[in-house]
């Protein structure tokens, strides 16, 4: 078993090396957004001081190296999940887009009145709004598949709910409980029932070896910020012949093949679906994160996440026993390292803030996930996410933090 | 950077522990619910308004010390108070929040903020500011239903 | 007359100073993206190495730090436009989206069939396409402002046009023509007809002093990576009355204010129209754009163009004479330094690729405004633009390169 | 840096000047028309097909050197061939282009490019592989509408 070398993947990321009060950062937020090694904010910096120019229009050779290097990280996202085409992949300016894209162009062109979309329980905000807004405009039924108490899906009745149904779209793994869902099984049964298999990708492919091929998914969607990418730019990845039957989703230039005054017809994949002036610098700095985290290994980082995974999950019981209640799987097999958890009553916010003081960075919220929290019960829970930067160690600290905040609330 | 004592007084951990006039107050009653849409907090405002006067008050809900304390002290600075003087509070509220600028016209104004000077620290954090200020918001739009 | 010191100027921009088989670069591509100062790369690379975090959402101090800068950006771009309040400005991806984003949620809200836009025949894609989209939805008529033989608006007609409209949609500068239209009299023609004015300001802002309340605008779209900011990221700009009064547009997290299994409610503005998370980064970077800008100052940045546009139009009639045809306004006064030219018959795309042997580079193409070039009775046009980093210098070398042209085409 | 010599032969310039096989053919004869959505270019293909062979084409539209020679240079190329050449042609000029890859059964089949080598230059230029391909795409175009 490799263990990562954590030590030295750390001096990659300038900012993990910053101290506040004199004391190192504990970033514990990469479910929320993750920090950027040296080789993508120089990956910018090089496009920005030596090669910037615009992409795919015009014909000089500066141009053409930037297009050359923007075309490269479509190429490094291709070969990242696997997608057999690469201009099966679509730059967004983050998952949220994505998913709107696939909710509205697929959607529109594909949902009418009464048809069935089925989501979790644990889905985040971004694919459980764009469809109220489709169910609002024209009336298509939602369905839920439910939890179990340990926070994994509930699939007892799963092919009911998909009787019928047009598509499937769930979280590869929750940004909230951990839990990872069972994706090639999902869209297995999703494509049973006749429906396509929509997967947000955002906690799972940063994390994992991610092949859409052989999950045979349908579209998947992520963000470049939560994989040691920049912020600005998602991706949505689709399968080829679904694409292309889709309707544009924004217009503008770059997504035409010609406009008239009197209407317009659509510029071929991926152009079709990205309208305007792209990221270029982040899609460059996509690209570099992908290369970052490929030297290092997917395969490696998973192992060494369920490592700090079972780290945390024996040291937060050990140690707070029933004072601590962490939502979600305790299997490291079907979770990450990222823990939803309540600490003796004190509020999320207040912890948050306490653990602050040690320099600790957890979020506190509902984490965009308001319909799991009903179902946990909760307004709101404290979590600590880690990725390929953290190690053990810092569990400990996360713990003795937590140990103080008892003294400000006095419990 | 601010430190925690900045935050949390012990005036704001009292009103926490033991928050004032909490509960529900039954129709005629005006009652608006506010979201920190940030955080899943919740504020429940109940207010009997009569004569231009804020007779009772009651605050329901859930949230962090921020939002219950700021909601507790809120409601013990307004009942008996004339709408007017309550908008005022209001108004001086947020700008002690930096939310809301005050104008020579409103500084001419006396206003006490009493307890709620003790929340003057959470401007050092602007994210629990949102929390500070959710109950006022709620109280403005009971307030907006009550004074049509 | 206060010249601009391009000289130190240039230095700001390290690719400047970049050399291709031994020239130094010549980048008359602004029109199209415009290069990136010190000051902005650094303010990016700063965030990344020190304060990256996610906005808005966590407490921990590293975020408020983020979500400060963040905001801070916002409201230096209030400034920037003049702007009544900061969250009247939505970060979009790109000015394409920001038009998108009012042809969508403004128009589905308030257009149904019969309903008409006025656009004009210089309009960018960007400002044709969700029209045209829209148009095939719902039913509603574009009508057309046409132009002057010398590429101005011709508003011989516009009440006409205007009435019954219930939206005039019209860019502040043609990026084919250079020419600038009279804002302030298209707003007020606008409403004196009823119709809200919606101003496409993606080549305009950068290059002027831009007031939405002295024009009474409604809305104003423009990009960053056109005003030496980061790529990545756009600004709407919309009355508080009209968002507000809007339904949102992408769904997901940031823009709701709850979500239930069975509808959502959403957010204040400006996070009702920022689904998902946001270009941090980005949005530091035009922060530092603009700082930048007003630091040289807006005045005598559209001066010294005025300069350059003078040099330019006189230098290349007299070289060139009949040889060479300038689209849009001689008048300095009505236009930017942007040239949309015909040169002895050679198409553009040869035009630009000979040009860029001297490192000169141009676009060649329909500059993703295909009306207009029908009205020009061209197909593409080659377009040398000219920002606060170019001079006159750079004219001569243009049109020494020109002059090359003819060699290779045997004219 | 790949230089001008790359791009503009000799040949192509000539065929860019007179360019081969342009007009139009009546009906029966099958037309496409394509664009290249970046610079605005547009070629016109007409093609009559008998029998399984391209007895005619004409090319119509405007553009620049490297799509008016690359039109041309398809034009002479592809008449007279069967379908099932043509087919194999583009293939192989695609493959050229770099947009297309050739395995093992395709290299086995002797198609030859003849004046089109001239072509090789553009995979330098990778914004002008568009141009060149443009009247390839189009060609393709026709001859489904032609062999349905
Ligand atoms: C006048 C005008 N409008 C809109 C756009 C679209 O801007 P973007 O591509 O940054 O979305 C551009 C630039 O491409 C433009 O010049
Ligand atoms: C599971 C999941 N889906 C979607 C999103 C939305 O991603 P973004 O905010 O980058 O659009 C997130 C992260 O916020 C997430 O964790």
């Amino acid at each position: 078993m490799t263990a990562l070398d954590v030590a030295s993947i750390r001096k990659e990321f300038p900012i993990l090396s910053r101290e506040i009060d004199g004391q190192p950062l504990v970033y514990l937020d990469s479910a929320n957004t993750s920090q950027k090694p040296r080789a993508v904010i120089d990956a910018m910096v090089r496009c920005m001081e030596y090669s910037y120019a615009p992409i795919n229009r015009s014909a000089y050779r500066l141009a053409a190296e930037a297009t050359d290097a923007f075309e490269g990280a479509r190429s490094a996202v291709r070969r990242f999940v696997n997608a057999p085409k690469a201009h099966e992949l679509v730059f967004t300016k983050n998952a949220t887009e994505a998913l709107n894209l696939v909710a509205f162009s697929w959607g529109r062109a594909n949902l009418g009145r009464g048809d069935v979309v089925v989501l979790t329980h644990m889905e985040h905000h971004a694919n459980i709004v764009p469809w109220h807004m489709l169910a609002a405009e024209r009336g298509i039924e939602l369905r839920w598949v439910p939890l179990t108490p340990d926070g994994q899906l509930d699939l007892t009745d799963l092919p009911r709910l998909l009787d019928g149904a047009k598509a499937f779209s769930f979280t590869a793994m929750s940004n909230v409980l951990g839990t990872i869902t069972p994706v090639r099984e999902l869209c297995a049964a999703a494509h049973q029932a006749g429906a396509i298999a929509i997967v947000d990708g955002c906690q799972y492919v940063p994390h994992n070896v991610t092949d859409v091929q052989a999950w045979d998914a349908d579209f998947l969607a992520f963000s470049s910020h939560k994989l040691c990418g920049p912020s600005g730019i998602g991706v949505l990845w689709g399968r080829e012949s679904l694409l292309d039957a889709m309707p544009p989703f924004l217009g503008g230039g770059n997504m035409i093949a010609d406009v008239r005054l009197d209407g317009f017809t659509t510029a071929e994949l991926p152009a079709k679906f990205e309208a305007g002036t792209p990221p270029i610098v982040e899609a460059i700095g996509l690209g570099a994160a992908i290369e970052f985290l490929e030297g290092i290994g997917m395969t490696e980082i998973r192992r060494h996440e369920m490592q700090v995974a079972d780290y945390a999950l024996r040291t937060l019981t050990e140690r707070f026993g029933d004072d601590i209640t962490i939502h979600g799987p305790t299997n490291v097999e079907v979770r990450g390292a990222t823990f939803s958890f309540a600490f003796r009553g004190i509020h999320p916010h207040d912890l948050s803030q306490v653990l602050d003081q040690r320099n600790v960075c957890v979020r506190a919220g509902h984490h965009c996930a308001k319909p799991l929290m009903r179902v946990l019960g909760a307004s709101a829970t404290a979590r600590a996410s880690f990725y390929l930067y953290n190690d053990e160690s810092e569990v400990d600290v996360l713990a003795d933090a937590l140990d103080s905040a008892t003294d400000i609330f006095g419990f | 950077m601010p430190g925690l004592d900045d935050l949390y007084r012990e005036i704001i951990l009292d009103h926490y522990r033991s928050p004032r006039n909490r509960g529900e107050l039954p129709p005629p009653a005006t009652h608006a619910v506010g979201h920190n849409p940030l955080c899943g907090d919740e504020i429940e405002v109940y207010l009997d308004v009569r004569d231009g006067v804020v007779h009772d008050i009651k605050v329901g809900g859930q949230g962090c010390s921020i939002s219950q304390s700021s909601a507790s002290m809120m409601s013990q600075a307004v009942k008996g108070k004339t709408v007017d003087e309550v908008r005022a509070l209001v108004h001086r509220f947020k700008s002690m929040m930096s939310i809301e600028e005050l104008d020579d016209a409103d500084a001419s104004v006396e206003v006490k903020l009493g307890d709620l000077e003790a929340l003057q620290g959470v401007v050092k954090f602007p994210v629990r500011i949102k929390c500070a200020v959710l109950s006022w918001n709620t109280l403005t739009e009971a307030l907006s239903q009550a004074t049509p």
